[in-house]
């Protein structure tokens, strides 16, 4: 299989995470698409990686850290969707935004 | 058959447990849908609620108390895996990884003790 | 947020494993308990009512009926009152009886609660042993009465069968036992490390707050306050006996079950002393025995079975008003008869110790874990057909 | 007529299909569990003074108690509620199921016969049993009912407190042997077992297997005292079995994977031996069998603990166990030098 | 239109295989020593039964097992007085329970009332749900309990309780 | 984890294993072996069609209102007072033996049967006519032995057959 | 051709399918709890094709740390939280016809890629890069992730 | 303590309130007041050491009036747990209503509600009026311990 179909299958991904951002104003719904965009770059870059095998190695290194770090980011990005939602009850971030202002 | 090199054989293994895991359930759930009786009564297909009429919402139950493991798992769990990556080398480069191993640790120990502390303050984890 | 939204309101029973014939409303947030409101009534059988609708005699079944697994409480505390009213005192014989099998019932009514809390916090060993270690005390009151729970054994001037033969013997023997498997349950249930973690400083119950809510029986002893009506108010043959007060301190789950096993031990004691003292004479008051027939008498003799004289079927109370007390094995039985002189009372007023316990429910469970409430509710011992009566 | 026959018996016998099909596959956890579930009940009736299953097949003690069970489960009538969210609730008790019974695929009999060799099988192993809690998670969630929610969201919690210390645990095993194959792992244990090399880990490791299947004393998702029956409160009939059936699996495959990292594997056979799949095989199972058999009998003797309770001990002993056991796992590759 | 005609069509083949008579025994047989009673203690006979699983006379030798939740059970076991307020409880615990399924009254009770029989808060089980078989006595004997499973796995043995209905 | 407490784990788990490993058991094999009853057992109730005197008070003290009297449809005539004589409903009897107890001819007696069941609500009622019959036979599938429950220090109760 | 014979490309088909279904559920799907467990299927079908390209341990990692821990968590908070119902801007056009520029840009750019991927990371092989070279970076990783759980536990908690 | 010495200190603890106080050997001390007194009544008996209410009992004597027996005692003083005190009060029979006394005897609670339920007393100050607790939610009609609520009975003949 060649390595182009992997970055076709990635773009469709990404396209579609995009959609998801611009559409959605629910935060944790928004995370989620940015979570599909996260997943499309990391194919992306590892059937990159994969072209040759002098990076392959430290591409995987890269991309561990990468996911781990994914995973912070996703703990504190659903910790201040569950405090937003805790004191202003609502997950909408226009609305949120009203709050603010 | 015979030509078929490794990939294949992991291959047959792995679709025929999934075919077996997911397919025996599936079998299982369509032969008693066929073969058990039904009888349809007004509250049988209503919400189990200890013999009460249903009330209220059933979803919606956040139990933020222990919600600081939730974060604690999901922060140790990357670096547990971690241990997956560097341990193994342990009979080639003991020194390096054994410090690395206590680097880890260190590092892991004092925000480990900050949430179980924090998690233990109750009053600080109610959904009002 | 409003109430409503942050709040799960969650029923619990009447069919639930843990909640018996009752309902528990219960608020909560998180794994946490805001609020617990007991809802009873499920068992509500209107025993108050229908006792105004029987005769005196008749109503000996019907309140024993409520707390099944205690009843003679309830049969004797009925009987006193009555025999306050009659004016009568049962010979001394009777009275050993009775207290004989206000002990063996009190030993089997506490194992049927530590029965039902090993298996509220998830030991279905310790409810297996309790039930089954219940078997050999039924069975000497089965001996003793002729039924397994509902014994019907006491009657006004007395009681309805002599001791059977053999009788102290069986009764040594199962007390033997007894006291060699608190061993095991101690080793396997009361000093598990995982039980003493669920029960202890669980739904602590303070003095002060004990006294307050006016709680009865061994969850009140269990903070504390050395009442037993045994010791305050003799009756029975409880006067010769010596025995002391079970009281613990700390008043959480784990000292409520505590005191139970260990009015247990108590009980075996009591029964011991109540075998050796036991003194010989008639089981029935001469007034009642006057009035049987000379042939059911001899019968009387040959089988230790008392007749009930023909008075009984329509027997009469004189007017007055009588309160009595006895402590069962749950608490404090009181009954407050009112006879305005026919042949049923004018009104009777049952309190059982269930009852005076339900606002404990709302006290204790306020900002538990949602997993407490089974604990807190099995430690203590409620029963709720007892409670609606 | 008799080469069909002939080849499909050694087609049977290929470990790729042997494996998933025979052993540890399904029939033996056909029979394992039906043995199992009687086991659990009979050894809870002897402890509690009684018999348990009798009649239903009195000369043999009523083996087939569990039979009867399984029968009456297919012909009762399954109930999809209708305020249940139809799709996850009849997906979820199939998919955990198999997600319970998928990693006995890499699960070697022999040296010699697995279905594949991979070095990093023990991780993929563990990995498997990891995706389980979505499915519980999404199971009470789908239900619609307050018990079953909160039921999943307990095992959930329960599984985020096991699983670090258990991979740990594990993983000081493939540190001491330096490997995650677990061929490798087991073969090594010619000499001692890996229990006695780092006992530690195999104690944390033991009570985390009883953790995460749920056995007293940390059956709490299914607590039913509290939440009646947890997460699968609303499943009845053959879906019930299925969700009951797929926890027995986990202990079933996680007691393998024991049986492998501590108890070395199917040693101590003599090599001679080890060309037949059988006989290793069976050893393993017997090791296996054991531990489950200690898991239910555990049911006899303990209460259940709280959840927070339960939490407490997979972060404050289970983890710091764990970590425990890593180090003297690298203090004894320090000492010998790499075995 | 052709799924629900292919689907009945799947259902009449299974009722007819089903009540071929090794199918049928066999399902009858599982049903008979797989009996899992509904814990619902509608009163103070909840004490016997409780005895009745108890060591002294394991009911669990029947493949009797008191279990948690009503949708895995197929047993309903009345057990002693249903107040008007534990009926309604009682009538949507055996709704709620899959078929097939039965119901035992238990104590005088919960056949006439026995001792209760005039108060104004109870109902008679019978009223309100279909009952199998009455255990009398006050409270019955373990022993009437499982004398009642006997009858009960007889009566199921015999086919005249589960019923394949479609 | 303090050394208290594993003592105490081990101790439960030894207990445990002893039980596990231990001959006791308590139970009775119920329909294979019933139990024999002490004298005075309240079972089901005997009528004694001769010696009853039709008093009536074993009707006037049933709580339960099991124990009635029933024109007895062999002895009344037509155009006479009816004869009344007591029957019993088991629908209703809670077992609590004051009819007995009363009985100034001794004419009802206990017997020792308690585990019958019963198909229908008609079934239960016993009228005089059936009543003197005797008591309903509870179905065994082969004749039980029969057992006596002995009290053990050992092993709490223990079962011998009754010779 | 080769496609259909080689059991490769069956297993990319079959998980890119997977992994394309669940992204436009995660978008699409009515219920949050739905999108977040699409999300974890996203993360299954990605993790097989990681394997694909040669790179099983990264697979493993993603299925247990994205997979199991993150996408656990999301998943976790939104089935204990209630339903908002939440609008949707008006923007819908516009974001479609912005994608599909995108997507056009994307495949041209990367249509020059078309080697077969002749790599397979071996364990050892990273491992070892780790222990020796990349030490410090898991350090750094772990001391954010630490700094992650200290913040997002303080920003969890309730205000007092 | 004995009983006279009780009862001697209790009159001279409610002099100023006009009670009747009545004593029936060996231990029950009858304390007759009438409603607008019952709760100056209960707290200077509740300051005496009986702490507990053990049973709130309503009596109906149909067409005359209705009857609240408060049985307390003393959990905290031992040598007073001997005695019952009985603290009457009669009230009109078409007004039931009296001061609720769960502020001063918090054990009074369910009781309190229990004779509401059955016996229809109103007691004023208990939050929970109003609502059932034994009876069944739907119930409704007399309350069934007033004697005007007749049950069935059967008599001896079939
Ligand atoms: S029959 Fe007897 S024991 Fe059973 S519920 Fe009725 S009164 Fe209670
Ligand atoms: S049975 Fe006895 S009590 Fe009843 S009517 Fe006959 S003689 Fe009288
Ligand atoms: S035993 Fe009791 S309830 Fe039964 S008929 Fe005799 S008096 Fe009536």
């Amino acid at each position: 299989m060649e390595v182009f179909w992997y970055l076709i299958v990635s773009s469709i991904l990404f396209a579609i995470g995009v959609y998801g951002l611009i559409t959605k104003r629910n935060i944790i719904r928004m995370l989620l698409s940015a979570e599909v965009i996260f997943n499309a770059a990391l194919l992306t870059f590892l059937s990159l990686a994969s072209l040759d095998a002098a990076y392959g190695a430290m591409g995987g290194a890269i991309v561990i850290i990468a996911i781990s770090l994914s995973a912070a980011e996703v703990g504190v990005i659903v910790s201040i969707a569950i405090m937003m939602f805790r004191m202003r009850k609502t997950l909408d971030v226009y609305e949120l935004r009203k709050f603010k202002g | 058959m015979e030509g078929l090199g490794l990939v294949n054989n992991v291959l047959i293994t792995f679709s025929l447990g999934i075919v077996i895991g997911v397919g025996l359930g599936a079998i299982g759930l369509i032969l008693g849908k066929l073969l058990a009786p039904s009888k349809d009564l007004p509250k049988k297909k209503e919400r189990y609620e200890c013999a009460n009429p249903p009330q209220g919402r059933a979803r919606g139950l956040f139990i933020m108390q222990y919600y600081p493991f939730l974060i604690l798992f999901l922060m140790l769990e990357p670096v547990m895996i971690y241990s997956f990556l560097f341990l193994l080398e342990a009979h080639r480069y003991i020194f390096n990884v054994s410090l690395l191993f206590t680097a880890m640790v260190a590092i892991l120990v004092s925000p480990l003790i900050f949430g179980i502390c924090y998690a233990k303050r109750l009053e600080l984890w109610s959904m009002r | 947020m409003s109430l409503e939204e942050r709040e799960l309101e969650v029923l619990i029973g009447p069919q639930h494993p843990a909640s018996g014939h009752m309902r528990m409303i219960a608020k909560i947030d998180g794994d946490i308990v805001v609020e617990l409101r007991p809802n009873i009534g499920y068992v509500h059988r209107s025993v108050e009512k229908l006792a105004e609708a029987k005769k005196f005699l008749q109503i000996i079944p019907l309140v024993e009926r409520p707390s099944l697994a205690d009843t003679t409480a309830n049969n004797l505390a009925y009987v006193m009152a009555l025999e306050k009213l009659l004016g009568l005192e049962a010979p001394p014989r009777a009275q050993y009886l009775r207290t004989l099998l206000a002990e063996i019932n009190r030993i089997h009514s506490h194992l049927y609660g530590l029965g039902i809390h090993g298996v509220m916090i998830g030991s279905s060993t310790a409810y297996m042993w309790c039930f089954g270690d219940r078997e050999p005390f039924i069975e000497l009151a089965q001996e003793l009465t002729g039924a397994r729970l509902s014994y019907s054994y006491i009657i006004p001037g007395g009681v309805r069968r002599e001791l059977p033969s053999r009788f102290t013997e069986k009764v040594e023997k199962a007390l033997r036992y007894m006291e060699n498997r608190m061993k095991d349950y101690f080793n396997l249930y009361l000093n598990n490390p995982v039980t003493r973690a669920r029960l202890e400083g669980v739904g602590v119950l303070s003095k002060e707050d004990a006294i307050r809510l006016g709680v009865a029986g061994p969850n009140l002893r269990a903070s504390g306050v050395p009442y037993d009506v045994r010791k305050v108010e003799p009756y029975a043959a409880y006067p010769d006996i010596d025995f002391d007060i079970i009281t613990e301190k700390v008043g959480d789950a784990f000292a409520r079950v505590m005191v139970r096993v260990k009015e247990i031990q108590e009980s075996i004691r009591i029964i011991r002393q109540v075998l050796k003292k036991m003194p010989e004479g008639p089981i029935l008051h001469e007034k009642y025995i006057k009035a049987i027939s000379p042939k059911m008498r001899e019968y009387m003799k040959e089988t230790g079975e008392v007749k009930f004289p023909g008075i009984f079927a329509n027997l009469r109370i004189p007017a007055g008003e009588a309160i009595s007390r006895v402590e069962g094995g749950r608490g404090e039985v009181i009954f407050h008869i009112i006879s305005d002189g026919k042949m049923s009372p004018y009104r009777m007023r049952m309190v059982t110790p269930s009852f005076r316990n339900v606002i404990l429910f709302e006290h204790l469970n306020r900002g538990v874990r949602v997993a407490d409430i089974p604990a807190i509710y099995g430690s203590l011992d409620y029963f709720p057909p007892e409670a609606d009566r | 007529m008799q080469d069909l026959l002939s080849f499909l018996i050694s087609l049977l016998f290929r470990p790729c299909i042997f494996i998933p099909l025979i052993f540890p596959g399904l029939t033996v956890i056909f029979i394992m569990l039906l043995m199992i579930i009687w086991l659990e009940r009979k050894i809870a009736a002897k402890v509690q003074l009684r018999y348990g299953p009798l009649y239903v097949f009195k000369p043999l003690g009523g083996v087939i108690q569990t039979v009867a069970d399984l029968l009456k489960d297919l012909f009762q009538e399954p109930i999809i509620p209708k305020t249940v969210d139809k799709i996850a609730f009849l997906l979820t008790p199939i998919m955990l199921f198999g997600l319970a019974y998928l990693p006995t695929v890499v699960i070697p009999v022999s040296p010699t016969f697995y279905a594949f060799r991979s070095d990093l099988s023990l991780l993929l192993l563990l990995t498997l049993t990891t995706l389980a809690p979505i499915f519980t998670v999404l199971m009470g969630w789908a239900s619609n009912n307050k018990f079953s929610l909160i039921g999943g969201l307990r095992e959930g919690y329960l599984v985020i407190s096991y699983e670090i210390p258990m991979f740990l645990s594990a993983l000081s095993m493939a540190v001491l042997y330096g490997s995650l194959d677990l061929v490798d792992i087991a073969e090594a244990q010619k000499g001692i077992w890996g229990l006695f090399l780092n006992p530690v880990a195999g104690i944390s490791m033991l009570v985390l297997i009883y953790m995460s299947t749920g056995k007293f004393p940390f059956e709490i998702p299914e607590a039913e005292s509290e939440i009646v029956a947890g997460a699968y409160t609303e499943y009845s009939g053959i879906m019930y079995g299925l969700v009951m059936g797929a926890s027995y699996v986990k202990l079933y495959v996680l007691s393998l994977v024991y049986a492998i990292l501590f108890l070395g594997g199917w040693n101590p056979l003599p090599a001679s031996m080890m060309d037949n799949p059988l006989l290793p095989g069976a050893m393993l199972f017997a090791k296996a069998f054991i531990l489950i058999a200690i898991g239910v009998f555990l049911r006899a003797v303990y209460p259940r603990f709280r959840i927070d309770q339960a939490m407490n001990i997979g972060w404050k002993m289970a983890l710091p166990f764990s970590i425990l056991a890593i180090f003297i796992s690298l203090g004894i590759v320090t000492i010998t030098g790499g075995m | 239109m052709w799924v629900a005609n292919l689907d009945k069509a799947a259902k009449k083949a299974a009722a007819w295989l089903i009540n071929k008579t090794p199918i049928r025994n066999i399902r009858d047989w599982g049903i008979a020593f797989s009996l899992w009673p509904v814990h619902f203690t509608t009163s103070c006979c909840g004490a016997e039964f409780a005895a009745a699983v108890a060591p002294k006379f394991d009911a669990e030798r029947f493949g009797f097992l008191p279990f948690i939740g009503i949708r895995q059970c197929n047993v309903l076991f009345i057990e002693g007085t249903l107040s008007k307020k534990m009926g309604e409880a009682a009538k949507w615990v055996y709704e709620q329970m899959p078929e097939p399924k039965f119901v035992v009254a238990m104590g005088a009770c919960g056949i006439d009332g026995g001792i209760f029989w005039n108060s104004y808060n109870i109902v008679r089980p019978k009223d309100i749900l279909p009952v199998s078989v009455f255990v009398p006595g006050c409270p019955p004997r373990p022993e009437g309990i499982a004398q009642a499973i006997i009858m009960l796995q007889r009566k199921i043995r015999k086919g005249e309780l589960v019923k394949y209905e479609f | 984890m303090s050394v208290d407490k594993t003592i105490r784990h081990v101790k439960a788990l030894a207990t445990g294993i002893k039980y596990l490993v231990s001959s006791k058991r308590m139970t009775l094999m119920y329909p294979d072996e019933i139990e024999e009853f002490p004298d005075g057992y309240r079972g089901m109730i005997k009528y004694n069609w001769d010696t009853c005197i039709k008093c009536g008070l074993c009707a006037m003290v049933c709580p339960a209102d099991a124990m009635k009297m029933y024109i007895s449809k062999e002895e009344s005539e037509e155009g006479k007072k009816p004869v009344r004589r007591p029957g019993i409903n088991y629908a209703r009897c809670v077992f609590c033996g004051f009819c007995v107890a009363i009985c100034p001819t001794n004419s009802l007696k206990f017997t020792k049967v308690h585990d019958v069941v019963y198909n229908t609500l008609e079934e239960q009622v016993y009228p005089p006519e059936k009543f003197r019959e005797g008591v309903p036979k509870p179905q065994y599938k082969k004749k039980p032995k029969k057992m006596r429950a002995i009290l053990d220090e050992e092993r709490g109760l223990r079962y011998e057959p009754v010779e | 051709m080769s496609l259909w014979s080689n059991p490769i490309t069956m297993i990319f088909l079959l998980s890119s399918t997977l992994s394309i279904i669940a992204a436009i559920f995660i978008v699409y799907h009515k219920s949050i709890v739905y999108s977040a467990f699409f999300l974890s299927m996203l993360g299954v079908g990605n993790a097989i094709l990681f394997a694909l390209l040669g790179f099983p341990i990264i697979s493993l990692f993603h299925l247990s740390v994205y997979v199991g821990a993150a996408v656990t968590f999301i998943l976790f908070s939104v089935a204990m939280l209630k339903e908002a119902p939440s609008v949707e801007p008006p923007i819908k056009a516009l974001a479609v016809l912005s994608v599909i520029i995108l997507t056009i840009i994307l495949i041209k750019v990367l249509s020059p890629f078309s080697a077969e991927p002749s790599f397979f990371l071996n364990y050892r092989e990273l491992t070892s890069l780790l222990v020796t070279k990349y030490w410090f970076a898991l350090i750094v990783a772990a001391m954010a992730l630490m700094t992650a759980l200290i913040g997002a536990i303080t920003i969890a908690r309730r205000e007092v | 303590m004995n009983f006279e010495e009780l009862k001697s200190r209790i009159e001279e603890g409610l002099r100023e309130l006009s009670a009747e106080i009545s004593g029936k050997e060996p231990n029950v001390i009858n304390i007759n007041v009438s409603r607008d007194k019952i709760v100056e009544v209960a707290k200077k008996l509740k300051a005496l050491g009986f702490d507990h209410v053990k049973a709130v009992t309503a009596i109906d004597y149909p067409n005359e009036r209705f009857e609240v027996v408060y049985i307390a005692s003393s959990y905290s003083n031992l040598d007073l747990a001997f005695f019952l005190i009985n603290l009457r009060t009669d009230l009109p029979y078409n007004d039931p209503t009296t001061p609720s006394l769960i502020e001063v005897w918090p054990s009074a609670f369910y009781q309190e509600h229990e004779e509401h339920d059955l016996m229809g007393i109103v007691f004023e100050g208990h939050p929970r009026m109003g609502e059932r607790l034994l009876l069944p939610e739907s119930y409704e009609g007399l309350p069934p311990l007033r004697k005007e609520f007749k049950i069935k009975t059967e008599g001896i003949n079939a």
